[in-house]
């Protein structure tokens, strides 16, 4: 029953994944004033790239890196409930809870960062280095309301948090704290003005460097199903969870198209700025939301 | 057996010496090792008073108490070390008759009861330090002696003023009875008695602000000889002004002077140590600042205290012999006492002599010092004297600072010399450090002993207050 | 003299110094290890307070010996001052303890018996002696020092062990004897996570991989102290854990740096890096390590986080709660600063040789490995000691299903089934990547890399070790953290004392005639104040 | 107990003490330092002899009749017999000092208490 309900969510993911994917890149080409890619073209790629016929590989950590991000990916789906009731779509969501996910959702950053340090490339590790250095500002509001969250519910499993917000939602009680969660919520998704640069030379979630073929294949599907992870995270948080799978997708699609427009807006900011406007302002919202509780 | 022994023996000694011209090393340590022997024989029959000549106001009386009896064994156990570390020197006049008038000079003091007595022994002890001070014959040494000379003479003139004022005043000598008829003089002449006396005792018994020639006596001293003023001379005056003290009924307020005093004494020569590159003046600053801390405990006039002040007193007086033996064997061998000698000799041996000694001083465990310093800081919580005990904590980090100065010394430098120890030497700093170790893990017996003898020191002064 | 008693509290901590020193026990200075193992044996055994302190003591100059083996003076001098000034604070509280409870066995110790300012005095003079053990901020100025300059498996001892010696006393002088002080463990508790953050940071940017083991000890230790302050059975649970842990991963990571430098000789991150495909085997210790350290999932180290955090949140403190996650999530850049910097990227120019690190090497990290990956799979294991602990010193009781469940009042885990899936899936994945058509093809040689269309030469540096972390400077808080240094502080205060101590010394230069005017002065104002 | 001639003795013996003291101060010369201390314990001998002394007592000496003891008729003997004691301890000590005073001349050149300065830090 559980496998069957994993491989639901898994199928679940990649599709929305990939699906937003393709609706990220066709709104933000409209923000522009451009006409984007076909709705489905990074589906294509990703299915392209695996059946490339050579990749190149540095050794076996290389090969290991792009496979413990992909674990890491499908933990956090699996982990994090879809439905705010019932037994369907839970995964694994009750032998973990909120901490657990928050924690596993570093586990991908960390395959990436082993096989991008072992590939020998001077540009990828600068562009881990600038990654990690953003996500510590990320993190620290994201944690403030997080926080919250989890004091205002008096547990941190999924199913007293969306006890907690049957009435009323988290956003609606909590304002701040969605504000400042959902600014580092931006940096998650890698949205301007917190996104890494993703030119050719330098890795984060952008292309990767010396990930070709099959290897490049798995961090596109991964990243996907991450993004996914993550905003079903923001929901089941702020916005009460969803009741069925068309409130899922309502949710999940609201949230993410505000991400794409904000993100489409803004320019990036350097390393440097974006930790410092996360450390000030949103770690700021949190603090005082964090007092109103 | 009579207790003249220990100071008749030590003197015939010295007049029969033309007949042993050659063996006075032998001499010595047989003579200090059967006072010793003699000394712990004299457990069992404790008190013990004496009275020499004629009926009482002109007698002259000596008394073993524990008291008395703790610090003779202590000081004859100290020569017989100090002898025994001299037998493979060949046979020094000047060194054989200083050490003995020395013995000789303390023995007196504590045993004595009689304040013209006392004076007697305070000439015999000083000409005797004077005279081992100036052992090495060279300017320093000289220059040395003729300092703590100027310094001992003022010493025993105020001393003898005193004398003379209880005298001219009461009309008695023996301590018992100046105790007894103080109250008759007049308040002011008591005051001027008083502050002659610690003038003059102060000067010997090293406190602040009489003090400041010690460092300079030690380094013009022989470092064994150095060794032997800590363990002995210092220790006899120590006792013999809280003894008077006691005696005397001193006020309250007169008290917590002497508690001032001993404070400074102990902070200041604490700090002073912190930055010295001479290896003797750090030990003599060392010897002040314990001296000091005694001097702290005994202020307080409290029995657990005082016990804890007699265990410092034994324990100090082993660790630095010890500390100065050992100094006097580097000196004898790399012919400097600066520190960085430290850094120039090869011997695991001597190495853990100074480290145990360096330990045992600053009072960590499982060495003596611990225990003496617990037992110290138990009875200062006791009395709730915090300050006290804060600054003790205190100054004694910056004791370790300058202690673990010199033990670090023992890894740097390149070239080294090897040191290597006789079988005798060994034994001694053997016996020495086990003592250490020994009364460290297992003070109690010493610390009833102590405590014995701080009832007895303290006499009827608790009373008083 | 010396007292002792058998008790589970003491029982975990000397059976983690009997793991790590017997682990680590070499033929050369064995003596003084297990001289130092006897002094940690008579800390953890003892009953009462003078006992506890000779081990104290014992612990302290036994470290001195074996450190003056490699270390300079200047940092012996460091570590010997620092750790007698934490003994004598304790023996200071032991004093006053006394001088209130007439008694020196740590059963009759009751402090709220204390009047308040005495109760403040024994907390504050104990928490100094704790604070020097555990390196938090301000009295951390000789951990990193001592532990560079340590012989890499003294290193492992010093962390592993004698900084625990900090937690113990605070347990059993603090946390075991009823009381109500509050004050300062609010100050604590704001200490430890301060400290988290500004050893993080510090760790960060710290070139030698000693230095910023040690500073990541000190972070570590933060988190213990934190626990601790919040006086409750969970939050004691996770500082038990979190010890537990930081005592297998420090003996784990000093170890595989001690066989990297046996190897290369380097102890720079500089100087090293692209190690990966010659000791693989070290490579995947060092993952585990740094994996536990940074408290991530699936391994033991998550645990003691895991508990930590919701101890935090059942008291609400929320603020200290981010701050510590704030600083753990940090810690992910020195970790991988770690495994970077050693093992991945480009070998180096200068190719010395490199030597067969002994085998010897090997075993503590496997050992201590496994015991992490078993308390990944089964995080409950050390509950029911740890519940028992917590009786024993007045709390109550944990909760306890099984084995693979963590439970807390905020939630509770299954490390079983998280670190199934993690295989099961890392599997399946794995199968695929095989399956599919693509198939890898190794690199030319390390330089067949992406390098802006050119190949770079030989000679270019293409490792980026040391450079990593540099960035964090330019940002505003983190450079105001890197920049105050305790070490200041002292220096200035060594300075004044030293001055002092040259002015105080001239007194003893004083002239004969000058000494008698003295004296003779002294004598006259005495005798006319008197009359 | 005091006759009318003490407070004059106790007055010129504190002169003279007075005195002998400002020269261990002022005085240079280690000689004259020596003799300064000389003069000093003279001066207390003689205040002491002088305050105990009462005129019209025998003095305690068996020849000229006195043949028990007894304080009533003689002069106390004990302040004599202390200072004759003192006297030579005396003695002893400035023969002591005096000598080391003349080795430290032939070694040095010089006998000025503020030349020397053999000890200190630096030696």
């Amino acid at each position: 029953m559980v496998l069957i309900d994993c491989f639901l969510m898994l199928l679940l993911a990649y599709g929305f994944g990939f699906l937003y994917y393709g609706l990220y890149r066709n709104l933000s080409a409209r923000v522009h004033g451009r006409f984007g890619p076909s709705l489905a073209q990074s589906f294509f790629d990703s299915v392209k790239l695996f059946v490339k016929e050579q990749s190149t590989t540095f050794g076996w950590m290389f090969y290991a890196g792009p496979i413990i991000m992909a674990t890491g990916a499908v933990l956090n789906v699996l982990f994090i409930p879809f439905i705010n009731h019932g037994d369907s779509l839970q995964g694994l969501s009750s032998s973990a809870n909120l901490i657990v996910v928050l924690y596993l959702m570093v586990l991908g950053p960390l395959g990436n960062a082993l096989g991008v340090g072992s590939n020998g490339n001077p540009f990828g590790v600068m562009g881990i280095t600038r990654g990690l250095t953003r996500l510590i500002a990320l993190e620290l509001p994201f944690y403030l309301a997080v926080i919250g969250v989890m004091i205002d519910a008096g547990s941190a499993d999924f199913s007293a948090i969306f006890e907690a917000q049957s009435q009323e939602m988290n956003l609606l009680k909590h304002p701040l704290l969605f504000m400042a969660a959902f600014i580092s919520f931006l940096g998650f998704m890698g949205k301007s003005p917190f996104d890494v640069v993703g030119a050719p030379q330098e890795v984060y979630s952008g292309p990767a460097t010396e990930f070709s073929g099959k290897f490049f294949a798995l961090l596109l599907s991964q990243s996907a199903m991450f993004s996914f992870a993550k905003l079903l995270l923001m929901v089941n948080l702020f916005l009460g969870g969803a009741d069925d799978l068309g409130d899922l997708v309502l949710k999940t699609f609201v949230l993410f198209v505000a991400a794409t427009f904000i993100g489409s807006v803004y320019a990036r900011f350097s390393t440097i700025q974006s930790v410092e406007f996360l450390m000030r302002i949103p770690t700021l919202l949190g603090i005082v939301g964090l007092a109103l509780l | 057996m009579s207790l003249l022994l220990f100071i008749l023996l030590p003197l015939l000694a010295i007049f029969l010496m033309p007949f042993y011209r050659a063996y006075l090393h032998y001499v010595s340590t047989v003579l200090s090792m059967a006072l010793f022997g003699l000394a712990l024989t004299c457990k069992a029959a404790l008190p013990l008073v004496e009275r020499v000549a004629v009926d009482l106001p002109l007698a002259i009386t000596f008394e073993l108490s524990s008291v008395s009896w703790l610090l003779v064994t202590l000081f004859t156990l100290s020569m017989s070390l100090f002898s025994l570390y001299h037998l493979r020197f060949s046979s020094n006049k000047a060194l054989f008759v200083g050490t003995n008038m020395l013995l000789v000079g303390v023995i007196g003091l504590v045993l004595s009861r009689d304040i013209f007595n006392i004076y007697i022994f305070f000439e015999i002890s000083s000409i005797s330090a004077y005279l081992l001070t100036s052992l090495n014959q060279d300017a320093k040494a000289y220059g040395g002696a003729i300092r703590y000379m100027i310094i001992g003479a003022f010493a025993s003139l105020f001393f003898l003023l005193s004398i003379m004022l209880i005298y001219l005043t009461i009309g008695v000598l023996d301590l018992q009875m100046i105790a007894q008829r103080f109250n008759l003089i007049d308040e002011q002449v008591q005051y001027l008695i008083l502050l002659s006396l610690f003038i003059a005792l102060g000067i010997k018994t090293e406190l602040f602000g009489l003090n400041f020639w010690v460092p300079d006596v030690y380094q013009a001293s022989r470092s064994a000889v150095s060794g032997l003023f800590s363990a002995m001379l210092s220790k006899s005056y120590l006792f013999l002004l809280f003894h008077l003290a006691y005696l005397l009924h001193v006020s309250t307020s007169q008290m917590a002077f002497l508690t001032l005093v001993a404070a400074l004494t102990f902070a200041v020569a604490e700090f002073s140590a912190l930055k010295s590159r001479e290896t003797k003046r750090i030990f003599a600053f060392s010897t002040l600042g314990q001296i000091g801390l005694i001097a702290l405990a005994l202020s307080y006039g409290d029995t657990a205290l005082t016990e804890a002040a007699l265990f410092l007193i034994i324990v100090h007086a082993l660790a630095k012999l010890m500390l100065f033996l050992a100094l006097d064997l580097l000196e004898r061998r790399l012919g400097s006492t600066k520190s960085e000698i430290f850094a120039r000799f090869e011997s695991l041996f001597l190495m853990a002599v100074f480290t145990v000694g360096a330990l045992s001083l600053l009072g960590i465990p499982p060495f003596a010092g611990f225990a003496a310093k617990l037992s110290l800081l138990k009875g200062l919580a006791g009395l709730e004297a915090y300050g006290a005990m804060a600054l003790i904590l205190t100054v004694s980090l910056i004791e370790a600072a300058y202690l673990f100065r010199l033990l670090s010394g023992f890894r740097q430098g390149e070239q080294k010399m090897v040191v290597t120890l006789s079988p005798l030497e060994r034994l001694i700093f053997g016996v020495m450090m086990f003592a250490l170790l020994l009364l460290g893990l297992m003070p109690q017996p010493l610390l009833a002993l102590c405590q014995e003898a701080a009832q007895a020191m303290l006499g009827g002064y608790h009373a008083a207050l | 003299m010396l007292h002792f008693e058998a008790t589970l509290l003491g029982h975990l901590f000397f059976g983690l110094s009997l793991l790590v020193i017997v682990a680590l026990l070499r033929k050369n200075d064995g003596l003084w290890h297990l001289l130092l193992l006897g002094s940690l044996g008579i800390i953890f055994y003892a009953s009462s307070l003078v006992t506890l302190f000779i081990g104290w003591e014992m612990m302290g100059w036994s470290g001195y010996f074996i450190l003056s083996k490699t270390a300079r003076v200047s940092t012996l001098q460091r570590y010997i001052l620092f750790n007698l000034g934490g003994a004598f604070a304790l023996l200071g509280a032991i004093a006053l303890l006394f001088s209130f409870m007439g008694s020196m066995m740590l059963c009759d110790i009751d402090l709220t018996l204390l009047p308040v300012w005495a109760l403040h005095s024994v907390s504050a003079l104990v928490l100094i002696a704790v604070f020097v053990k555990s390196g938090i901020i301000g009295a951390h100025d000789w951990v990193v020092d001592s532990y560079q300059e340590a012989s890499p498996l003294f290193s492992a001892v010093l962390s592993a062990i004698l900084s625990k010696a900090g937690i113990y006393l605070f347990i059993v002088l603090l946390l075991k004897q009823p009381h109500d002080e509050r004050v300062l463990f609010e100050l604590m508790a704001w200490l430890g996570a301060i400290t988290s953050v500004v050893a993080t940071f510090k760790a960060i940017s710290q070139d030698e991989i000693k230095r910023l083991l040690a500073y990541s000890s000190i972070a570590q230790l933060g988190y213990i102290i934190t626990a601790l302050s919040l006086m409750q059975a969970y939050a004691l649970e996770a500082a038990l854990y979190h010890t537990v842990i930081h005592t297998l991963v420090k003996l784990l990571l000093f170890v595989n740096v001690a066989a990297i430098m046996a190897i290369t000789g380097k102890e720079r991150f500089s100087e090293l890096g692209g190690l990966l495909y010659r000791v693989p085997l070290l490579f995947v210790l060092l993952v585990i390590g740094i994996i536990a350290l940074a408290g991530m999932p699936l391994l033991g180290g998550f645990n003691g986080k895991f508990l930590l955090y919701t101890a935090l949140l059942e008291e609400k403190r929320a603020l200290l709660l981010a701050t510590v996650m704030f600083s753990s999530a940090s810690a992910f850049l020195y970790c991988y600063k770690l495994v970077y910097g050693i093992y991945l990227g480009q070998r180096p120019h200068d190719e010395s040789p490199l030597h067969v690190s002994p085998k010897s090497y090997y075993i503590p990290q496997l050992l201590s490995a496994a015991l992490l990956i078993l308390l990944g799979f089964l995080p409950a294991l050390p509950t029911p000691l740890f519940s028992a602990i917590g009786v024993e010193a007045g709390f109550s009781a944990l909760e306890f299903t099984k084995p693979s469940i963590l439970n807390s009042p905020f939630g509770s885990f299954n490390g079983a089934v998280l670190m199934s899936a993690f295989g099961v899936v890392f599997v399946l994945i794995l199968g695929l990547l095989q399956r599919v058509h693509s198939k890898a093809k190794a690199a030319q040689n390390a330089q067949d890399i992406s390098y802006c269309g050119e190949v770079p030469k030989a000679g270019v540096n293409l490792h980026f070790g040391y450079g990593m972390g540099h960035e964090l400077g330019r940002i505003g808080f983190i450079a105001f953290i890197l920049r105050r240094q305790s070490r200041r502080f002292w220096d200035y205060l060594n300075l004044i004392v030293g001055d002092l101590s040259i002015l105080l010394r001239s007194l003893y230069a004083l002239g004969t005639q000058h000494i008698l005017l003295l004296s003779l002065l002294g004598f006259t104002l005495l005798l006319l104040g008197g009359l | 107990m005091f006759d009318s001639l003490h407070p004059l003795i106790t007055m010129i013996s504190l002169a003279i003490f007075g005195v002998a003291l400002l020269g261990v101060l002022v005085k240079k010369n280690l000689f004259k330092i020596f003799l300064a201390f000389s003069v000093a314990e003279s001066a207390l001998f003689l205040f002491f002899i002088g305050n105990h002394y009462t005129p019209g007592l025998k003095a305690p000496i068996a020849a000229d009749g006195i043949t028990r003891f007894d304080p009533a008729f003689m002069v106390d003997p004990l302040p004599q017999a202390m200072i004759l004691t003192t006297i030579v301890i005396g003695i002893a000590v400035s023969a002591l000092g005096l000598s080391m005073v003349i080795r430290y001349y032939k070694l040095t050149g010089h006998m000025r208490i503020d030349k020397m300065d053999e000890l200190g830090e630096e030696q």
